[in-house]
């Protein structure tokens, strides 16, 4: 589904990541890895790092900090929110919304729109998509709060030796208002729920609730355990997944916008390990440098966040200064595949922080 | 906040329901709840019959029933269908959305936008306006809207509170572009720090299921409950509706320069026959201005009883005549939503059974 | 299409000296989740294959494997 | 006309109503009494007890009972 938006920008951009740091180096024994294998993974996966939450933090904890944050330095008012999108698939509760209770917690108005959206690794450019409908609604001057976490590492073993390191938690807080500018943003959205089985967590919610019988860890392949409470990759449909269709997308937007391989400058995609982003890279025959693959190795792959921290990491310092030509991409879980090509910045903020707990 | 949209109607509606039904006074004798008082309640609240699914049935499962009628009946195209918005609160998987497995299940083209909200009672208007905004798009033609819940499986049996009132259902409407330009009036109102109101507290990361979470516990009045199960603070949310609602429709009205006398119905969330009455006389509407008969019929079934009303109501004059009806969702976020509008003639009203396979 | 060189590059990926038509995949210690992300990898860059989740499952020796590339090359 | 006692005495005929001085603490009207309590009011002073006014303090006792009744504009 295509769609244009027009007089719209992101205007600041803030990811929140849990302060602890975790290095495969000294992960790999939990795995009952051995030294040859993990060598072999570390290099193919170019592992080093990445960032878990404490089992008492959520995804909408890691958001709030965010908010708080760009709220204490003044880069939006309260009186100028006029609508809260919390993007996740690690919610707080069932019931009530988790955006409810972000609402309650960060004393917002009774005017604020607060919206709970189930989407993974599309999430970002999904959020934005509503996030530049809502604004048509919205008085002039008011502004959009979209925050994307995940704690996908609740959704895992530790002992998992394929999906646990390169998992990462984070959330992010991005700020979407109007401007005068034209700033065209062309979008295209895809969806196949036939191969949903691809990356799934089959147990936990209605469909099979959570009982003593879907917590049971099950050894799938040596090394990797997990749960029907867990999420569940179909490696090779994924692979096939994204060299085929996020690349035929890509493509598509390109023209649909009117640009060229060469006109972007930034091709910002959400990162879920550096070895499908270089095939990726290799099949688009776009320079490396264009293509960033670097998040999971510094922070894991945190899902719809992985967009913010791509930003941050590799375009901050510059886009704190100037615009520039952007695709970003989105695509996983669905399977829901979301390109989109924008000019990006200046941003009033675009950076990352570590999160600290609030004192009790 | 208040909102305006232009050039849209409702074009059809379905009404999905499971077949099982249970009745409350004989629910209400596995409570040891005098009959007496139960025949009481049932004249004042209206509890009567209520709609629940089988064990194991999804609101994906209702859902796709639904609409493979609809197409099997020719009264929707699966290659018209350019987004599938789902407002639900209880979603078949933590991932992926519920609204792309039905995507799937269908066979519905990539081409589309799948979306998944999470919404209580209010998720009716709030869907509606969700509908609309995406109308605004060029590429959309032909919005699906689908409201439904399965909460009876999180109600403990052993929770005369709540068990005995809480239906499942599943609605569908279809939403697209008119000629006619008539101006659709909305309102919306949230309230975060009362988001405990309505609560499953665990279940989620806050509070992940364990063998602990599901004990049920003593919560007074010999009601057990466990951390898994929906709680509701009734009183607060019978205080939360009289105090805001009341308001929120006049404040509509008022913006739409336009009074009661003029609305043909006031189509409202149905928790119970009681808290309409009250709605009722405090905005001085006429009873038979506000149906309030879903309950005793399918019980509360979350954000799908607005379709339930019509459906119940006015099925063939909807499909034959234009109405200009307020219609108001309230409950869990806390939210409450208003819309004033059109509705009929639709090309279909119908109501669906949903028998489950075992 | 060089089913030596196939052999050679498939040996490379399962870390080990090398890989003969006959093996049996599962049996090879490097065989694993990874180890077929690598192999869609390889016949995806280096012979314009691109091969189904479920054909993969199927295949048993590394022969099986080669002539599915093989036959999947563009 | 019936008086409040005697609609108490029908919602919960086990309790002696004249013997308690907070029917809620004492555990005489519940959440679900109180809605039946408030209907037969309403038919029986003609009245309709705003959707506002039903919290359990107004139903502690016969007093407050008939003040939140004379509120609503019952003649008594």
């Amino acid at each position: 589904m295509k769609c244009v938006f027009k007089n719209k920008k992101i205007s600041a951009v803030i990811s929140v990541v849990p302060k602890e740091e975790l290095r495969f180096d000294d992960e790999y024994p939990n795995y009952k890895l051995t030294e040859d294998k993990a060598r072999r993974f570390k290099k193919m996966m170019s592992l080093d790092r990445h960032r878990i939450a404490p089992p008492e933090v959520c995804s909408s904890d890691l958001c709030q900090y965010g908010v708080e944050q760009l709220l204490a330095e003044g880069t939006i008012k309260k009186e100028e929110i006029g609508a809260l999108l919390f993007i996740s698939q690690t919610p707080d509760y069932f019931i009530p919304p988790t955006s409810n209770v972000l609402h309650g917690k960060l004393g917002l108005g009774l005017d604020v729109q607060c919206f709970d959206i189930n989407q993974g690794c599309a999430g970002f450019p999904l959020g934005l998509m509503q996030a530049f409908m809502l604004l048509d609604l919205l008085p002039a001057g008011q502004k959009i709060l979209l925050l994307n976490g995940d704690t996908c590492s609740k959704q895992l073993s530790n002992c998992n030796r394929i999906s646990y390191p390169l998992a990462g938690d984070a959330g992010s807080v991005a700020i979407v208002e109007r401007c005068a500018e034209e700033n065209p943003i062309y979008m295209d959205v895809k969806h196949d729920g036939s191969r949903h089985t691809a990356l799934m967590v089959p147990a936990g919610a209605y469909r099979m609730p959570s009982s003593p019988e879907t917590m049971k860890l099950r050894e799938k392949e040596e090394g990797v355990v997990q749960s029907l409470e867990h999420i569940h990759m179909d490696g090779p449909a994924v692979f096939n997944f994204t060299m085929s269709d996020i690349p035929a997308q890509i493509e598509d937007v390109l023209k649909f916008s009117g640009n060229t391989w060469e006109s972007i400058q930034h091709y910002l995609l959400h990162q879920p390990n550096p070895f499908i982003l270089k095939q990726m890279t290799e099949k688009m025959k776009l320079p490396p440098e264009k293509l960033p693959s670097n998040v999971v190795s510094i922070y894991g792959n945190c899902s719809s966040v992985s967009i913010p921290l791509n930003i941050a990491l590799n375009c901050g310092d510059i886009l704190l200064k100037e615009s520039r030509r952007v695709l970003l991409s989105g695509f996983g879980t669905g399977l829901t595949w979301i390109s989109m090509v924008m000019d990006l910045g200046p941003l009033q903020v675009c950076k990352i922080v570590d999160y600290q707990a609030a004192a009790k | 906040m208040n909102f305006k949209f232009r050039g849209k109607r409702i074009s059809g509606m379905a009404v999905v329901l499971p077949e099982r039904e249970l009745s409350f006074l004989e629910e209400m004798k596995n409570f040891n709840f005098p009959e007496a008082r139960s025949l009481k309640l049932k004249e004042v609240m209206g509890y009567n019959k209520r709609r629940v699914v089988e064990p194991g049935c999804c609101v994906s499962d209702l859902a796709v029933h639904g609409l493979q009628q609809l197409f099997d009946r020719g009264l929707l195209k699966k290659e018209e269908i350019d987004a599938i918005l789902l407002v639900t609160q209880t979603a078949d998987h933590f991932m992926p959305s519920t609204s792309s497995l039905i995507q799937g299940r269908l066979g519905l083209k990539q081409d589309m936008l799948c979306l998944d909200l999470n919404l209580a009672c209010a998720g009716f208007v709030i869907g509606l306006m969700q509908a609309f905004m995406l109308l605004e798009q060029e590429s959309v033609k032909k919005v699906v809207l689908i409201n439904g819940d399965v909460l009876s499986r999180k109600a403990s049996p052993k929770d005369r509170n709540i068990y005995p009132l809480i239906g499942d259902a599943v609605s569908i409407t279809v939403v697209e572009r008119d000629a006619s330009n008539a101006t659709i009036h909305a309102n919306l109102h949230m309230d975060g720090t009362r988001a405990e109101t309505l609560i499953i507290p665990a279940g989620g990361m806050r509070m992940p299921s364990t063998p602990e979470t599901a004990k049920l516990e003593d919560v007074g009045d010999n009601n057990l409950l466990a951390k898994d199960h929906v709680f509701m603070d009734g009183s607060a949310v019978f205080n939360f509706v009289q105090t805001e609602v009341p308001p929120m429709i006049e404040s509509l009205l008022a913006t739409a320069g336009t009074t009661v006398e003029h609305i043909d119905y006031f189509l409202c969330h149905q928790p119970n026959r009681f808290m309409l009455q009250k709605l009722a006389d405090k905005m001085k509407i006429p009873y038979e201005k506000m149906p309030n008969n879903v309950v005793e019929n399918y019980g509360n079934t979350g954000s799908a009883t607005i379709p339930m009303v019509i459906a119940l109501n006015f099925q063939e004059r909807v499909q034959r005549e234009k109405m200009r009806v307020c219609m108001a969702g309230f409950g869990g976020g806390l939210a409450w939503a208003s819309m004033l509008m059109e509705l009929g003639a639709m090309d279909f009203n119908t109501t669906i059974e949903y028998k489950q396979k075992s | 299409m060089n089913k030596q060189e196939f052999y050679q590059r498939l040996a490379e990926i399962l870390d080990t000296e090398e890989v003969k038509p006959e093996d049996t995949l599962k049996q090879l210690d490097g065989w694993d989740s990874l180890a077929v992300l690598s192999v869609l990898a390889l016949a995806d860059s280096k012979y314009g294959a691109s091969i189904k989740a479920d054909e993969i499952r199927a295949v048993v020796t590394a022969a099986d494997l080669a002539n599915l590339v093989e036959s999947k090359k563009k | 006309m019936k008086s409040i006692a005697e609609i108490l005495k029908e919602i919960r005929p086990e309790f002696d109503f004249t013997a308690s001085q907070d029917f809620i603490s004492d555990g005489m009207l519940d959440s679900f009494d109180i809605v039946t309590l408030v209907s037969a009011l309403d038919k029986n002073f003609g009245v309709s007890i705003p959707g506002t006014e039903i919290l359990p303090e107004n139903f502690m006792s016969i007093p407050t009972i008939e003040a939140l009744l004379v509120k609503s504009g019952a003649k008594l």
